[in-house]
């Protein structure tokens, strides 16, 4: 029994495969993961601080409403989608566009509902990329039924669910990881512990060793890796997986990592932290170590470098395209999704705004039409 | 012209519900009924009696106990092609689901502009009359009814809880369920088969009557009923409509019996205050003014928590409480 | 007779809360504040902004982010001597604690025949018109109406939110307290301290008018104003009900009101359907009936999720709207 | 760091200080409770299982709506009782009425709600005991705030949480436990496993090693016993209320014991679990295994045992007694209590029913009078 337990329990510290200069530790001994998955991975991160930069930027320029920046959390966002295969299923919070962007859907569909048009941009199932979800730990339920689903079919999916250190408190975490447990769903839960919940820092959210030591009370093993080094995370998230997809039941992975920016751009993060703390988490950089790495490695050189940068390039070109395109949003859209069919009510609702509208164009009309005589 | 063989039964409503999560899952595979002792122990009410035992443990199952996680559960079985019927095995214990309700089922379809439909059932054994302890007899419908995405259906007889359970299995919406638990046990005739009539979204007319309108659903339509048939006996000839579907609600079929009679009582076992039947109130005051020879009057629940056992008979709408009501719409004028 | 110097200061909505929350903590040392984010930062509206400061961090603070254990935790610091003022980040984000809320909070006192009280206020930023995304802008007080136990507090200006407030906190009994997102930057007048008349269980007459009444309450109340003052500019003449408290209810002042003008209004951001909406229009209709020239009218959201931003114009009661339901009303006969 | 995670593990087994047949185990070489502890517990034992009878024959006379026995489980719930003082609280569930016998309260005003006149028949103040929670787990969060308040005013109360097994799946479990930890409540969380919930057996409940092994994903030392040991109960239970009330924050404990009777009387076990699976838990039995120490250690005699006996005799007639006293419960009372001051609205509604009570005494006397006529 507690042999059980304690093959359940994190390892003592993180798992760091290269350490923030880039240098493998000496738990990367037992090996690292291939050097073209690290420059995948790479590029993705690349592509990731593009977008990140790209869409607070947009929010500047009063074309997104909001923008809660993965910024510093490349690594993560990039490995979660990268140790998924097409059939596989992500379910992202709000903060995690940049792995839905990873995982190929469209970056401007992506932001849809930080633009305002509708809730949510894209389709779920073209790319098996759950909606994003704001409210805090409630989309985990959901992942350990998809995987339920996939299995009682006898799919071989497995489901990447996320959440942040502070979704963690919410019943909806434990409900999810107890019947993911008890029904040995394929799902991996994917902590990205960045520090903070809004203001509120680690030690206000858990009292725990670590995120990772909750695993043990649902009979789930539970790992934690340094959240910026993107080598480890592919190794212990893709371990995962697959222990997952071969019948082992549920994992939880916690990311260590570090929000770098405020919240969203409406945050004032000076009002809780102090600029050293994030100054020590920016000698940290997911990007700087890796790209390190591979370039001591001779896997990458300024020209493929630069070709990477050209990549993100072309990706935040095409967001900033697409939303600096104004998009009339159809007022019947309002009615149109609420059930399969209107019911009787909505369709006498519709039929009010429509009215209203057609008024007001006659009225404009009107107008117009007075203005020019 | 096709000729069907039309079976028939008499069953309780809690036989007919049984019946109808039985005939669902024989037709469909994707139909998977989920819950707190719905496997083996067949339910608190044995509504899930002998489903895990004919269909096995996939499709029939228990889960741990926590309703948020039930709701959510289901809601990712709805997303990845199943049709998942859960039980919240009393009305007060599904309020832990309540954010797994209003932000997810009921939404889920608009916010993905309809590409991700939620094909799913949330059965509520609910109100009162049963000599219940506290948290065992809430009417909760109004929180649903009130909650854009959701349909809200109550059945009133063992014919309907069939017909409209199985209608709501294969409804590409997500529908609230609810199953009056003083009537499990009253028997009835009942239709089998998909193509019952009348199906969700339309009111019935369960007795004639021209003097005035009781407007009922679930578990007051045998007392509305009731009280119709002594009021008969006193010379009064009362209209008795039965809802069915609270949403989507018949405006159509409701108004037309007011305005037949010119006389309305909403009879409702939920605290009055901003509920279902306020909602009934306000709708028929609004499109039936000019044919109304007296105000709407409602029966409900007092704005109080559902009494301990001894106390509930003050708080169920009564034969007698539906008469004073009707007694006071305005009869010298007419 | 005291007489007692009244303090005033111009603030804006958020301000007053502040400022009432402070007044609160500094006269009794058992109110607590707390909630995600409502200590450093001082909420994402500012709201809480320098109690922690103040009051130092164990009387107002940071919990863990979760709903219901912040209500559920409210409960058990009420019970034990504490008048604790929780904050729901947003509206939407307060249903995780609806089972704290409905089983627990609103029925406590009930429950033990009025031993254990539970004098708490819970705060939620509320409704739209702020542009805010998905779940960030519901209007979820018919939920809370609904549920019997609990007062339901809704103003529509600094004043009231001051006044309003500082009863709430001194109040046994449990309310909530509902800020209108979009009226938090809205600056007024405010008379500082207690015994600001009136109190919670009043409405007011905002603006006087003969030929029809609008009824409001929290965020529809200056949009009635408004359709009010273009009304008068085409010459009629409408009367403002502002209800500031939905439960309880003022009957007497509404029907009083409206049997003035003998033509009423309700305009509520929620969704129309089974909503406190109903609740105004079937109790207007019913009491007032004789004195009523015309159906009441509902002027209301509409019964879908709260739209995203760039829809959400629709989704909101309009002067315009407003003012087409006045003209709904049956003028022609007058 | 996991040195810390190692301190919150509990033990390899459940501890055990007397086995089924009263032997002191290996692990009471260590010490046991003093024998009038012991002898206290056993009385406490007798007086709830004699109650635990009552109330069972009191639901077959049709005086009790219905019963949840806790039949079986008296270890727990005297031991619940036993280790707290007087300032301290108790939290219990639907179950644990004879925890709260145990503690003092009237035992007809604890069958309150189960008689059906009232939701909750006692005072929680008089002896500090919560009301009976009937929504699982939605007392711990409560239990937390008590705690955190008393700590506020610098008290020394602790509180004791109680839930079943199938409880702990609920997201308040999850969020009180939190917030305990978080805060440093003073609060033991003390879980009565007795293997189902209703039907649902431990194993479709939870995949954990242990229920004690959720404590370390709060940061909360978990510890289980065998749960029919009132001794190893005492032990473990006292030593948690005594680092709890030390400011070490909050414990959990995990007593494994059996639901030894259906769920209630309108529950029917058979259909979910074999009659042999019940009788080994009979041979388990916590009176019998220390009526047999206590005897062996001749704090015991048949005369102390027949004092005890009539003790709970005593009880037992009260209880009956009282629960046969017809109470005509006062209709006002609906409108009474729902706020300190009734709404307009209440007011009108009380007059509804006042108004055909009167009726109804009117033409019940007219009646009578034509029928005396
Ligand atoms: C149920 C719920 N409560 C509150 C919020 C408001 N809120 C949005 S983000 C946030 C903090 C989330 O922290 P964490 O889970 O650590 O994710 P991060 O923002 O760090 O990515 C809060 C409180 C919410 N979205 N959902
Ligand atoms: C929130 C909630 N959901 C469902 C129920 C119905 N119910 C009553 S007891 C019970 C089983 C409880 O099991 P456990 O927690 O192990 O306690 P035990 O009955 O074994 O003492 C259930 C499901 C409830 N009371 N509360
Ligand atoms: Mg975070
Ligand atoms: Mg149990």
């Amino acid at each position: 029994m507690t042999s059980d337990a304690d093959r359940m329990l994190p390892s003592r510290e993180p798992v760091m495969l290269l350490d923030p200069d880039g240098r493998p530790t000496v738990a990367a001994r037992a090996g690292l993961p291939a050097s073209e998955e690290l420059l995948r991975g790479l590029a993705g991160m690349v592509v990731a601080r593009r977008f990140n930069e790209q869409a607070s930027a947009l929010v500047r320029q009063g074309r997104l409403a909001v923008y809660p920046s993965s910024y510093g959390q490349e690594a993560c966002q990039v490995a979660a989608a990268q140790v998924l295969t097409g059939e596989d299923w992500l379910f992202p919070t709000y903060r995690d566009t940049a792995a839905a962007v990873a995982r190929g859907v469209d970056p401007v569909e992506v932001l849809g509902l930080l633009k305002g048009d509708w809730h949510s941009g894209y389709d779920p199932y073209e790319r098996h990329v759950a909606p994003l979800t704001t409210p805090l730990a409630t989309q985990l339920p959901h992942a350990v039924g998809v995987a339920h689903a996939a299995r009682l079919r006898g799919e071989r999916t497995v489901v990447l669910a996320m959440c942040g250190d502070g979704g963690t408190s919410e019943g909806d975490f434990h409900e999810a990881l107890n019947f993911a447990a008890v029904f040995r769903a394929p799902v991996v839960f994917f902590v990205q512990n960045n520090q903070y919940a809004i203001s509120v820092p680690l030690a206000r959210q858990s009292a725990a060793p670590s995120l990772a030591h909750k695993g043990v009370g649902y009979g789930i093993p539970g790992e934690h890796v340094d959240g910026n080094d993107l080598a480890a995370l592919l190794d212990v998230l893709s371990g995962a997986v697959g222990r997952a997809r071969a019948g082992e039941g549920p994992q939880l992975v916690e990311g260590r990592t570090y929000r770098m920016q405020a919240h969203t751009n409406a945050d004032d993060a000076t009002r809780y932290r102090a600029d050293d703390e994030v100054a020590a988490w920016a000698a940290k950089d997911p990007l700087v170590r890796l790209e390190a790495y591979l370039r001591t490695e001779g896997v990458l050189d300024d020209a493929r470098a630069a070709d990477l940068t050209e990549a993100a390039e072309q990706v935040a070109r095409r967001t900033r395209d697409g939303l600096n395109q104004d998009v009339e949003p159809d007022p019947d859209d309002l009615f149109r999704f609420v059930y399969s069919q209107p019911t009787p009510q909505l369709v006498e609702q519709l039929a009010v705004v429509r009215d209203e509208i057609s008024r007001d164009e006659q009225s404009r009309d009107e107008q117009s039409r007075e203005e020019t005589r | 012209m096709t000729t069907t063989a039309v079976e028939h039964a008499t069953l309780s409503t809690a036989q007919a519900i049984n019946r109808a999560l039985h005939d669902a899952m024989a037709e469909d595979p994707t139909v998977l009924v989920l819950g707190e002792d719905v496997g083996p122990l067949g339910g608190v009410f044995r509504v899930t009696d002998g489903l895990t035992a004919e269909f096995g443990e996939d499709r029939c199952f228990d889960t741990p106990l926590a309703e948020a996680g039930i709701a959510g559960f289901a809601v990712g079985l709805a997303m990845n092609g199943m049709r998942p019927v859960i039980e919240m095995q009393f009305d007060a214990f599904a309020y832990p689901a309540f954010e797994q309700v209003v932000s997810h089922i009921a939404k889920m379809r608009n916010r993905t502009r309809g590409r991700v439909a939620l094909p799913l059932v949330v059965r509520i054994p609910y109100a009162g009359g049963i000599g219940g302890v506290e948290h065992h007899c809430d009417s909760s419908e109004s929180y649903y009814a009130h909650t854009p995405g959701l349909h809200v259906v109550a059945p009133s007889n063992p014919a309907d809880a069939y017909t409209l359970l199985r209608e709501a299995i294969a409804s590409p919406d997500p529908v609230i369920f609810l199953e009056p638990k003083k009537l499990y046990w009253a028997k009835g005739e009942v239709v089998l088969g998909r193509g019952g009539e009348p199906g969700i979204g339309t009111a019935v007319v369960r007795r004639q009557g021209t003097d005035a309108t009781l407007i009922a659903y679930g578990p007051t339509v045998p007392v509305a009923i009731e009280a119709a048939e002594v009021a008969a006996r006193d010379g009064r000839s009362l209209q008795v409509v039965d809802l069915r579907s609270i949403v989507p609600f018949d405006d159509a079929g409701v108004c037309a019996a007011v305005e037949s009679t010119g006389r309305a009582v909403v009879v409702a076992e939920a605290a009055g205050f901003a509920s279902v039947s306020s909602e009934i109130a306000a709708r028929v005051s609004e499109r039936c003014f000019h044919s109304l020879s007296a105000p709407v009057r409602r029966v409900t629940g007092f704005d109080i928590p559902y009494p301990p056992p001894k106390l509930e008979h003050f708080q169920l709408p009564s034969v007698d409480r539906i008469l004073d009501a009707v007694d006071e719409l305005q009869w010298e004028e007419a």
